[in-house]
């Protein structure tokens, strides 16, 4: 973690006004994308990110098929102009680490031994990053997927617990993210109470690690609920939709 | 394959609806779909803009660094400008490094902006010889579904029109994105209009079905004077001479509305 | 188009003495390269032009076979030597770009129905480089094809026009078009009166637009007389050497 | 195929044992390897050391270059940490550019050193915001046969804490290798442990027929402090709560024996 | 597929008629095919020539640039040869990154102009440590019959020897392309000659049938003072101590001939 | 060769005490690597080398296989710290060139016709280079072909000669290669007495050539009991864990 210092808390409030466990803002609208099989449009803090998902359709090259399960393949990207300095087009070293972890953390919740010899490709693109765009755009793709209609025992979901002037806080933002002593990304299903994604940068005592893996798994349970009403909403839009036009039919 | 058969049945239902005169969404042949302008849909971007042109969308992000000159333009700033076209806007993209198609849609674009001469280049200037500001533009389509090109050139152009160019710190050699020098000079609002042949027919603003089905292409950029600056033409069909010089007239007809929607939304 | 400035017309002529509607001289030659099905050799103003056909031969890799039809392939290359500043070896994407209509202009022609499952590969190389060169490379290409054997309704031809100090004149050179003020080079099928390739930077009216049509394929016209001649002298050349082998049977 | 098939069966015949508590190699399940540590191994490299951890072997290579800092840390100097799977270390590995699953490898091995700042990044600088050390980490696996993270690792720190700076040459503007100006200066020796998780059971130092057998793995990287300074989990599979937090402790229990052992050998 | 079974036929034909004496195009074992050169081919390179060997026709082009010498020869100019083995001359050819073996052809190529040290690199320094000219070779085959090393190696040789340095402004920092210098520094004209062993026979000059038959392959690159400078034996097959002993006398004896012939075109 | 300038012999003997037909100090390994088919260490002077065998095995892509014997592949590799200035990743030219010919230097000992469809992987890998890494790790690829227990003619050994200040010695090291007049590395097969690998840089008279390459094949042969050596070490290994394991069966 870095060096640059600034005051990051204040009367126990952080300097956007959050509360140690608070999440920043989030949106979430699942369809967002026409040509996708399911799609996700996602604001979080200052982070907007854009997730696709085509499949399952035939595996490419073929050796990567496999007889008994779709293969996940995960594309992380962030947008040339999403940062200060403009990103070189090509993945770079962070883009394919984190597109690794990622599909990882998403294999566990899909029935893939549903469609052998396929392919579910998920694609994510960082429009704009504000610290927290990994967990951003797993907590997206999870919501295209299901918009997808991918058969899933659960939603993934998502966020990052860290640590700031020696106090274990939830999903950092930009300034607590460049100035913190710590960052605990996580991957979550609450189904089953189980972690699939985890990594971690900096300094915490086996305390104060647990700690803050508990307070990510609060946050995980926050954005679930927006997962959830996006699907919510996207239904109930279609609902509306249904009700309109089946108006005659449903009086039988 | 399977979506080869799936399109090749589009295109006979796309033929045979314009062969009645009609468009399969109803509109009429030279009817553009409506235009929606977001500027400043990226924050952390020097300049940017969200485009929807009926249900195809596209953002485009302009970001300033610096750099020397090309030895024989010592005065001038660089612009470049690439489209990726991601898996996230089409089931037909595919990542890897860009192929013919990417690379013809981003110097299409770039093309209207660089020959329209938008951006006063000498202003871009920050020491002869030495340092200048370059211009990068980046177009991400979010959702294809049809005429990338002309919903790519309204977003860029925006873009480049709400640009603010950071302060260069001559102490600390780099610049300043807390502050900004002024606007991005600007001089001109170039405008695309590309027209899809299908058969004999000719229709503007193709949707996706028709860019799928058409068997020729043509882009006509534009500029302020109602003069063209930039055309081109893509697909392995042809065009009767007479059918480009009515395209002509069609696109400086149809460009000043455009102009104006994209000026008012800078 | 660019900025040097320098007279380049005087009393109604050009720099190097032409008329503005004629174009610079050219020589093809088919049939040039032995390891090839089909080849030319083009010099037209200071540009040299190799191009080289192969095929129609088993297309790679497999999943871009048609079972409907040939495809056709082009490759547009600048040697690093044709041009002042060495040229980097891969293919820059001012040559995709090119690649990419060139081989479009060409397909109108092609009976590629005749040839499933196959790949027509061009590769054209500009050994010097001086304006238009990619109509060089497309009307070398041409007569390459031709030359091939590959059955075609009609060769393709290919010519620019321009404008400089405000006047519409064909066939730029490289000084004028380096200071013109518009380049407009197209292709053009001759028996069908159609164009397969258009591309323009510049500024022109409306007006001027038409006529720098019209003139680019007069200027095309003037590379198919050219580029029958090339083909005819082939021709010419095996016919007399089949008079000499054949005399006695020829008797008969 | 048949490769696949054989790693079937063996991963059965893995879970199997374990399930009666043993290990194919006799070890409990939270017992590591014998780690073999020979620093120096490579003369030309300013730092180096060849490790054997069981039967599998590493050897990791410090090079010292000079560039110029990043802009935004100006008085720093840089590190970089890569692996190369070499098709010379298993037959699984093949040649080309780096795929994700190495430069995860890299990068998790990266992390450790980094985040423990374990090399005093500005001693390394020496013009600020001109010329600045480079410290180039390679690691070369000879022969993988299980947790290459925790050889590498062990490899990589010993390497830095035997590495010796060239002096630089400001007359001649270039890295003197004849003569050093001291050694690397370092402040931490972090550890990395690495648990897989294979069914309900979870073993330490994984023998590649248990790393092909897991369902996921975790790697928990201990600095001098006893803290936890870089984490990874890997694999499709997942670790519930309390199984994390048992294995952070195991690791932070397990860790100083390994610091001593890479401190005694630098 | 279809194209090996051509080439196992041609084979044959090719051993059969040289176990009675004869190559299929009438030549002695040692007979090479005339050798054509055009001068100065590329107006717009600094050196170029044309070079025919029978039917085998070989473009060569040197261009010049400008830039930092390497670290460890502060006082010299650089110099690369590059081959483009492009299918515009075979369709054997690929496009894409060079290969293996156009990278062994490029440096064979490049290897006896730089052991026989025929360009005086220390010549080439403009200041020292600061900006040297760079020499750029390259070598485009457009016609492949066989034996592109000795055709290459007098193109590039050629090409060298009429290659004019154009002036480098130290004013503008850049080469003034319209004014020269004067002529690149030469003092060697090294002479490449190849030969195939095909069975127990020995061919000089391949033509691409013999190429293509053969089992390996010998270059030797003689310089003025008829010593070998370079040597490269290619292939799958083997050579016998005796038989190299004999080609290099035949090389160094053939030699001189074609030395004569570069330089009275040059 | 190269500039620099040092006393390189004194006295008739060279810097490091060597006669001028003695090769440096070597010392192979066979069977170094767990997870190879086949595998050998070597130190040679100042040279580290590793190399691997693996295969025969199923040859991909599939376009390269052959179904009349095995490929041989073979790739030669620079460690990015076994010299002074860290090398590049990626393969250079240098690393192209070397893997070609050491390729070739193996193909005519090995029986490849006895396995159709496959490829046999040779990776070597320098781990410490100090003048004439390609002959080392062509001497122990050698023993790594062996020890995987592909069947072969006889070993390919390697070895180079080279001149220094006028006189021709055997197998030059670091200093004697930068400073030196000229450098012949060959490959060689003792049982037939021929040339597999042979190139050559600097400036010979033909008679310094013939005497060079002489004395490269002496130089051979020396490599050459080492390699045998190594595989009989090996050898005598399995035999005594043999004798061991089997001494109740052997009484029998």
């Amino acid at each position: 973690m870095a060096k640059k210092t600034k005051k990051l808390m204040k009367k126990g409030k952080r300097l956007d006004g959050r509360k140690p466990d608070e999440i920043r803002p989030i949106k979430i609208k699942a369809g967002y994308t026409k040509r996708a099989d399911g799609s996700a449009y996602l604001e979080w803090g200052g982070n907007k990110v854009a997730a696709s998902v085509h499949g399952p359709r035939t595996c490419y090259p073929q050796h990567e098929r496999s007889p008994y399960k779709a293969r996940i393949k995960y594309k992380y990207k962030l947008a040339p102009f999403s940062v200060d300095e403009r990103t070189h087009p090509a993945p770079s070293r962070r883009d394919k680490e984190i597109s690794k972890v990622s599909a990882e953390a998403l294999e566990e919740v899909v029935f893939t031994q549903y469609f052998p010899e396929t392919t579910i490709d998920i694609y994510t693109t960082i429009l704009q990053a504000a610290a927290g765009t990994r967990v951003a755009a797993l907590s997206a793709a999870s919501v295209a997927l299901a918009d997808a209609g991918i058969p899933m025992k659960d939603l993934v979901t998502a966020c990052a617990a860290g640590k700031i002037e020696g106090k274990v806080v939830l999903d950092l933002d930009q300034d607590e993210d460049q100035m913190g002593q710590a960052d605990l990304p996580i991957a979550y299903i609450p189904h089953s109470d189980e972690i699939t994604l985890m990594q971690m940068d900096g300094d915490l005592t086996t305390e104060e690690y647990k700690e803050a893996l508990d307070l990510a798994v609060d946050g995980c349970m926050q954005v679930y609920e927006e997962q959830k009403n996006a699907l919510k909403d996207k239904y109930k839009h279609l609902e509306e939709d249904n009700t309109g036009k089946n108006t005659e039919e449903d009086k039988k | 394959m399977t979506d080869d058969l799936i399109w090749d049945v589009k295109k006979d239902r796309v033929l045979r609806e314009l062969k009645k005169g009609k468009r399969l969404d109803g509109r009429e042949k030279k009817e553009e779909r409506e235009i929606e302008i977001t500027p400043n849909y990226i924050d952390r971007a020097e300049g940017s803009a969200m485009v929807k042109l009926g249900d195809t969308r596209v953002v485009a992000g302009v970001k300033i660094g610096t750099g020397t000159p090309y030895p024989d333009s010592p005065e001038e700033g660089t612009l470049m400008t690439s489209i990726e076209l991601s898996p996230v806007s089409s089931p037909g993209f595919e990542t890897g490094p860009p192929r013919e198609k990417t690379v013809e849609l981003s110097r299409v674009i770039d093309r209207g902006i660089r020959e329209s001469e938008m951006v006063d280049m000498e202003e871009l200037c920050i020491e002869p010889g030495e340092k200048v500001y370059n211009v990068f533009i980046d177009i991400f389509p979010l959702d294809h579904d049809g005429n990338l090109i002309d919903a790519s050139a309204i977003a860029a152009v925006n873009a480049l029109k709400n640009t603010k160019l950071p302060v260069y710190d001559k102490e600390e050699e780099k610049l300043n994105r807390e502050e900004h020098a002024g606007p991005l000079p600007t001089q001109d609002t170039p405008v695309a209009k590309t027209f899809s042949k299908l058969g004999d027919e000719v229709v503007l603003d193709p949707q996706i079905d028709e860019e799928k089905a058409q068997d020729a292409r043509l882009t006509i950029y534009v500029n302020k004077k109602d003069n063209v600056c930039a055309s081109q033409k893509g697909g392995t069909g042809a065009f009767k001479r007479e059918e480009i010089n009515k395209l002509i007239e069609e696109a400086v007809e149809k460009a000043p509305e455009t102009r104006k929607k994209i000026e008012e939304n800078s």
